[in-house]
């Protein structure tokens, strides 16, 4: 099963990991991306968060498809990203991975947060308390 | 553009900051270069600072920069800056 | 910070990654080992664990020293064991190391759950429906 | 064993079910060879079935199998299965 979201409100790592639960798998693997309070020695205020909504769950629908070439061990997937504004400290991403064994949910939550900075249409800016807000890129 | 289709235009990020609109319609040929596209874009909506660095999308696949693109009436094109989700 | 615990009640993932955030940190990995329902066909009703407790939680600080020698980027490591009865679907070990950067944290704690099925004094016995309980043993 | 100091012995998973106890003392000498203690120790304790298996440790830490073991009186010897944690 893949769980896929966009979603305004605040990201339970707890509900998005129980999300993936299953009674086959002894494995989950979680990657919860979070907002740091400085950048380049400026001071961040919060991230916004805007999302070409159903561009970004077609991607993220085909990160999960490849998820289940490379690792057909996989049982589930939940990717939540939160939009909008998202405060410091506070996650705007959680990935969840279910697995029989720990290897394949390792590897696979470590793939999909590569590949959602890398293909899935997101956006962040990065607001500042001092300084002109800027928008950021994944150039990883 | 003259019997051109309309077609809805979106853009994200810094492109919709700099457009000054989130979605807007604008009739189009039916069959455009993708550059002649991304100039005709650029200029008309104050992209050009960041016309190197964005993709176009058509209902909602990325487009190759080097091949003609064939517009329908109801097809939507994107402007799609440099990602940043995570 | 290093925060680690072996404790006879339900584990909380949400808890245990709470603990490791930091505004530094962009990046929180976590894995939870489950409890499964079966194995090789046999029904698992539920795993009992118990610890040589001292000895474990120097066992589990010297992994979290490895990790500090071997990504000095981590910021916090939290390491929560549970014991005694766990049943099916429920965690038996949560792991959360938080990083500025996503690398380090997915790259440590596949390393520390690694480490404490090798090196750590934990035992567990798995209790079937139908058929006599067996020790297990970690050999990969 | 005469002149011995007395030492704790603790007993985990298989070892504390075969042993039928979690902790006793036991007499040893100051000076017992890594096999001599083994052996001493699977013999009394009901442990020849897994004696190939298991490790001691003292005071917490693994005792490598070729060393002469020094014990002093309030040492703990633990015997240790296959771990199992995670």
């Amino acid at each position: 099963m893949d769980h896929l979201k966009l979603i305004p409100d605040k990201l339970s790592v707890e509900e998005v990991s129980d999300l993936v639960l299953d009674s086959r798998c002894g494995a989950v693997s979680v990657f919860v991306g979070i907002t740091r309070d400085s950048f380049d020695g400026k001071k961040v205020v919060r991230l916004e968060y805007e999302a070409y909504d159903s561009m970004a769950l077609k991607a993220m629908q085909s990160i999960c498809d490849d998820v289940r070439d490379k690792w057909p061990a996989v049982h589930s997937i939940a990717m939540y990203h939160r939009l909008g504004c998202v405060p410091v400290k506070e996650a705007s991403v959680v990935i969840a991975v279910s697995s029989p064994h720990r290897v394949d949910s390792l590897e696979a939550v470590s793939y999909c947060i590569d590949q959602l900075k890398a293909s899935v249409p997101i956006w962040k800016k990065e607001v500042y308390e001092d300084q002109e807000p800027v928008w950021k890129e994944n150039n990883e | 553009i003259e019997h051109g289709v309309p077609v809805k235009l979106i853009f994200f990020a810094q492109s919709r900051e700099l457009a000054g609109v989130r979605q807007t319609t604008i009739n189009l040929p039916t069959k455009i270069a993708y550059q002649q596209l991304l100039n005709l874009i650029a200029n008309r909506y104050n992209l050009e600072s960041i016309k190197n660095n964005i993709l176009l999308a058509k209902n909602e696949e990325v487009i190759s920069d080097n091949c003609d693109i064939e517009l329908r009436e109801s097809d939507n094109i994107a402007v799609i800056p440099p990602l940043s989700g995570g």
